[in-house]
């Protein structure tokens, strides 16, 4: 099969939408050029450096008939617009009745690894978690980010696309025939009975050459990629669990209050699953810090596949 | 560029004449626009309907049959009415807190909004939203919003489906003084001036946003001076003169439907309620300031006009027109109370579209 | 001793503080007349409806030598100001390597109850427990508001308080004299032996509730009021569960990626506490949706005492 | 209110003289300030140990010895030159993304400087910040910024703290065209008009924000137009010539100064090197105008002036100035060499001030 870019991906779904559906259109404070040749600039929009502004004019187009599409670019700038996200796109649906649809995508990418410092090698994911009436992607591979961005274009609701830097350019299979992924589906990228890694995005790659290396001392791991954060796939995890009897959760976010503690959380609550826990759970995520310049601060903040492998290793006792 | 004033006179024929001069003076025009009475007669109606309607949302709120908050338009009935009836059916706006008015401007059904007051599953927003959340998407109305400004940059996305469509409709964001001291104005505005959107930016300035006067907040008293900025026009109206505020909102959607761009109008009014229906913790605006305003009240002054000067409406009309409302108002209060509670599980409803 | 309400609490101590300290400042949208009479419309300053800027000014007025307090009143519109605390507040002093002291207070209130619909009826505190370097108080009783509220006033760091709405007119007992109490102290508020509530801010009141019930029913309860989120005490939870070998955590937001999943993640992954897990752990949240209007759905959606008691007697089997 | 534009013109005697005059062309009176000497060579050096620390910078980050992303300031020194010397040590200013020339015009110490672009424990942030983040808090530089229009919020706070102090000092916020745009803009000057902080917001207007032009973003092509708006004074000055900043800057500060509130400076520049040092998507200016621009070097046309018109500086001088910069900036280089990485685990310092 072909392969392409995770970026590469994530832009093909984006121009296939566009071509399938006239109602679609982008808004950026940077139009790629390729984009506004093909479809012009009154679909493809330059927009000032107004985030918040323009996710509310989002809104509004989705309210009128419009399915917008916000490229926000790096996570850092949503937070300029996180009354329009918070107060507004995520409730509007609720609030108002259920009366109109909002069919909304907002792209960010998210993660560090680019020594950019703490603004901007940011994995808040979880904030928007909490509010309900968001769906939220996060893909690891190229065939993921395909499938599920057509499918948050298609989405009448509000989906964050969160994206991962480190895996921009990063290659994999994608099927020149058009596919969907369903959004909130969780994925068993390797399976394995000793114990589970649920992994996000770019932490899906190292949790695998983790479970490669662990392979090699006789542990067998399965790696689960939740692939979307809301809705979450609680059974999946829950029955890789049940499986395994053991769960680390790997996440490029700190760990207070993100994903990882809600997948920790979900497995701990559930009867079944507890049942079968041989072990504490582990987090090996992001230091609870901002993150620093200096690639000897960064790469000491950030997991990787060795904390991981030890953290399994830990695990197993 | 300066602000524009738009000064309601009397010529010697005691026909209404628009003066249109610049802040500093000087005249730039006169203008003679004038809706059929007909027209003017329902423009009172609707009126007289908003502070109807509230006069009774604030009663039943004390009497603990409608929850959470209540903010009352009372005073400044003529800005959504005479902006509203400058617009089609199919055109957008958004409305703010205070948002009673412009769902009633805008067409909105009055069983439907008192039930949503009440709570009830009959209600706009199935009992979800509340005085604060009303919204009927099927007449344009998209909501009335509690974030201060959160509505300017929706509507100017209102805005955007309008250009794209091409069909010469126009959205319309309603706004206080206060939302004009947020961010949102700023970006908003400077956006549709830049792409041309087909749109009015309405403030309605009351002299106050909460409990701090509009002389603690704003750099420069008047907020039409800030059109100034984004090479668009700043318009400054009477806000107590509803035909003063229809002809200056005719004039904006003749622009904005030309393709010309959007109008920045500031409609000077006042709130002759307090800013909830809540015991605030303190009134700082003085009594005779309040009563003063009570003085130029918009439907009063508009009544007396239709029937003194134009001899549009006799006393026994108005009387009678009233009473028409107060009925209708009774009714929008027997249906939300005949209304069902919703399902406490349909919480669990709307959260998504299938 | 003489009893006041959780709003007096933390009026009296902002007072206090402002009397003992000429760099404070108080920065709102609304300005207590009694404050300005006292202090002055120098240092009390009603601000336009800009808390995004008033929160950017207050973190320069910080880094300038002074010791602003920001009220954002509801915390529905500090959600205007995300970036300032996201991208600045949370990350200056350590972006900046520690040069600067930025001692700030952000005040707001938090939670349901008030027929407010869903902006106002926020209790999203998890989104900022994401975040490195930000404390967040959220205190249960006029008691620890005023001692906590003063620590936070002191503190040479920024600091969120949140404050249920719930609670403004709580009365309790509170000293006359001069007292603060620790930030990331953790408070047990009545002691049992069956299983831990973990119940935060309005909760500890219906989990106190609860546990008056189910005493009678022969099951003794204890009652752990974490009192701050940021930094969490996981030791005095982690004890707690030790001891009772049950936990069940009781919050007015909703579950998902809350401070509920942290509470819970922090237990499932300490290996002793973990050792003593008799039972899956429980949460106690409000439904994960926007906060319905009609007394009715409000009602369905948040957690009271009787939901506790029942998830109690659940997690008991 | 329109916009004031400062003209820089010579007399007969071939001396400097500002012509203020209006928008529209109406002169509003002449200005003749000149620092001395010796100060307009201090001026010079600035400019030139800009440009000459971001040539070595972009050339190490080429190289891989500096990290993340660097933007460089190339072609617009004169502003940060011309603004900051007319300011005071304690005078307190925040920058941008684009901070180098900021922080350079303000006193900041090379070395530490290019340590913390090398991420060294002797860097200013001691490697946590990087180039998007150097600040001195020492000498009133708040700090360079990620966020485009992050600062001015911030910086607007020292203003208040200046105010509060009642020193006289004064705080200014430099920020691009983009940013402009942004809410914090427009909320910052508000309260800075209304409460007349002690403030100077110079606009950096380099006709481009990243990849999308000025002429895409902005309502209006003056930024400085928006002055108006909030009953300030907006000005327009030639970016490119460091005189007029500065004497534009000296008038505001003496303004600010005395407590009669904040000024807007619109300094029109131009950006010479890429948005970033990265490799970007694409470069969408063309080659003509940047060409056009490099021929209005702030640099080039300040040293000729000095040599030819004002006779302060021989070439030999100029050309001497020139290798002590570079001396200076291989210095700054070779302590960043030798300074050590900070320790991995100091990553968990600094979170809270203890
Ligand atoms: C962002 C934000 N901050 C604060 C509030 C609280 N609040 C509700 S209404 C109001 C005053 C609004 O004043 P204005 O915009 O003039 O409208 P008015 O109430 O006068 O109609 C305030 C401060 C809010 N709703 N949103
Ligand atoms: C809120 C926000 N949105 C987007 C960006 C990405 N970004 C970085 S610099 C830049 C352009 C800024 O333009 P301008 O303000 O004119 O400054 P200049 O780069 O021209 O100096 C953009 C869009 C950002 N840093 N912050
Ligand atoms: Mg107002
Ligand atoms: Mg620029």
């Amino acid at each position: 099969m072909r392969q392409i870019s995770y970026a590469q991906a994530g832009s093909e779904a984006l121009v296939e939408e566009l071509r399938r559906d006239p109602k679609t259109l982008v808004l950026s404070t940077d139009a790629a050029p390729a984009l506004v040749e093909e479809f012009g600039d009154q679909r493809i929009r330059a927009t000032p450096i107004a985030e918040g502004a323009v996710t509310g004019m989002a809104i509004g187009a989705a309210g009128s008939g419009y399915r917008p599409i916000v490229n926000w670019r790096i996570v850092t700038f949503s937070f300029v617009a996180m009354d329009q996200i918070v107060n507004q796109a995520s409730k509007i649906h609720y609030m108002f009745g259920g009366q109109a649809k909002f069919p909304l995508v907002f792209r960010a990418t998210v993660g560090g690894g680019g020594k950019l410092a703490a603004q901007h090698s940011q994995s808040p994911y979880s904030m928007f978690m909490n509010l309900a009436g968001l769906k939220i992607i996060l893909p690891s591979t190229p065939y993921d980010m395909k499938g599920l961005m057509k499918s948050a274009i298609r989405d009448d609701n509000p989906v964050i696309s969160f994206e991962s830097s480190r895996l921009m350019g990063f290659k994999g299979d994608v099927p020149e025939e058009e596919y969907t992924l369903p959004i909130g589906k969780a994925d068993v990228k390797r399976e394995g009975s000793d114990i589970t890694i649920v992994a996000i995005a770019w932490l899906v790659h190292e949790a695998l050459a983790a479970a490669e290396t662990l392979a090699k001392e006789g542990v067998s791991v399965e790696v689960v990629d939740p692939r979307s954060l809301f809705p979450l796939d609680a059974e999946t995890i829950r029955t890789s669990v049940r499986k395994t009897g053991r769960l680390l959760i790997a996440d490029e976010a700190g760990p207070t209050a993100g994903a990882s503690a809600e997948i920790a959380a979900l497995t701990a609550e559930d009867a079944d699953t507890f049942a079968c826990l041989k072990a504490p759970i582990k987090r090996v995520c992001a230091l609870q810090v901002p993150v620093p310049y200096s690639p000897v601060l960064e790469d000491h903040v950030f997991p990787d596949r060795d904390k991981i492998a030890a953290g399994v290793r830990a695990v197993l006792g | 560029m300066q602000p524009i004033i738009i000064v309601r006179l009397r010529d010697k024929a005691e026909q209404a004449v628009h003066h249109i001069v610049g802040k500093s003076g000087h005249h730039l025009g006169n203008m003679r626009m004038q809706p059929s009475p007909n027209n003017q007669i329902e423009m009172l109606r609707q009126m007289q309907t908003i502070r109807r309607f509230e006069e009774r949302a604030s009663d039943d709120f004390h009497a603990g049959d409608i929850y959470g908050v209540v903010h009352c338009y009372i005073g400044e009935e003529a800005v959504a009415v005479g902006v509203c009836s400058a617009l089609e059916r199919d055109d957008r706006i958004t409305s703010t807190h205070r948002g009673h008015g412009h769902c009633i401007a805008k067409g909105a059904d009055l069983n439907r909004m008192m039930a949503e007051l009440y709570g009830r599953e009959t209600g706009y927003c199935k009992g979800k939203g509340g005085s604060m959340h009303i919204a009927d998407f099927s007449i344009g109305m998209l909501g009335a919003n509690g974030i201060v400004a959160g509505g300017i940059p929706i509507v100017t996305g209102a805005g955007l489906a309008a250009q794209l469509d091409g069909n010469g409709g126009v959205a319309v964001s309603f706004f206080g003084d206060g939302a004009s001291n947020a961010g949102p104005f700023h970006e908003s505005i400077n956006i549709a001036a830049k792409w041309k959107l087909p749109m009015l930016y309405i403030c309605e300035n009351n002299l106050h946003s909460a409990n701090t006067p509009a002389s603690k907040t704003l750099a420069l008293e008047d907020v039409a001076a800030r059109a100034a900025g984004y090479g668009i026009p700043g318009v400054i109206v009477d806000g107590n003169d509803v035909m003063a505020v229809h002809d200056a909102a005719t004039i904006a959607v003749a622009r904005a439907r030309a393709g010309e761009g959007p109008t920045l109008i500031e409609c000077k009014t006042y709130r002759q309620s307090g800013h909830t229906e809540r015991l605030e913790a303190y009134e700082h605006r003085t009594s005779e300031e309040i009563d003063l305003w009570k003085k130029k009240d918009p439907i009063t002054q508009f009544a007396n006009n239709l029937i003194q000067r134009e001899g549009q409406l006799s006393e026994a009309d108005w009387k009678q027109m009233d009473d028409e409302i107060l009925q209708a108002i009774q009714a929008s209060v027997d249906f939300a109370k005949a209304s069902p509670f919703p399902k406490p599980e349909s919480a669990l409803d709307d959260i998504f579209a299938q």
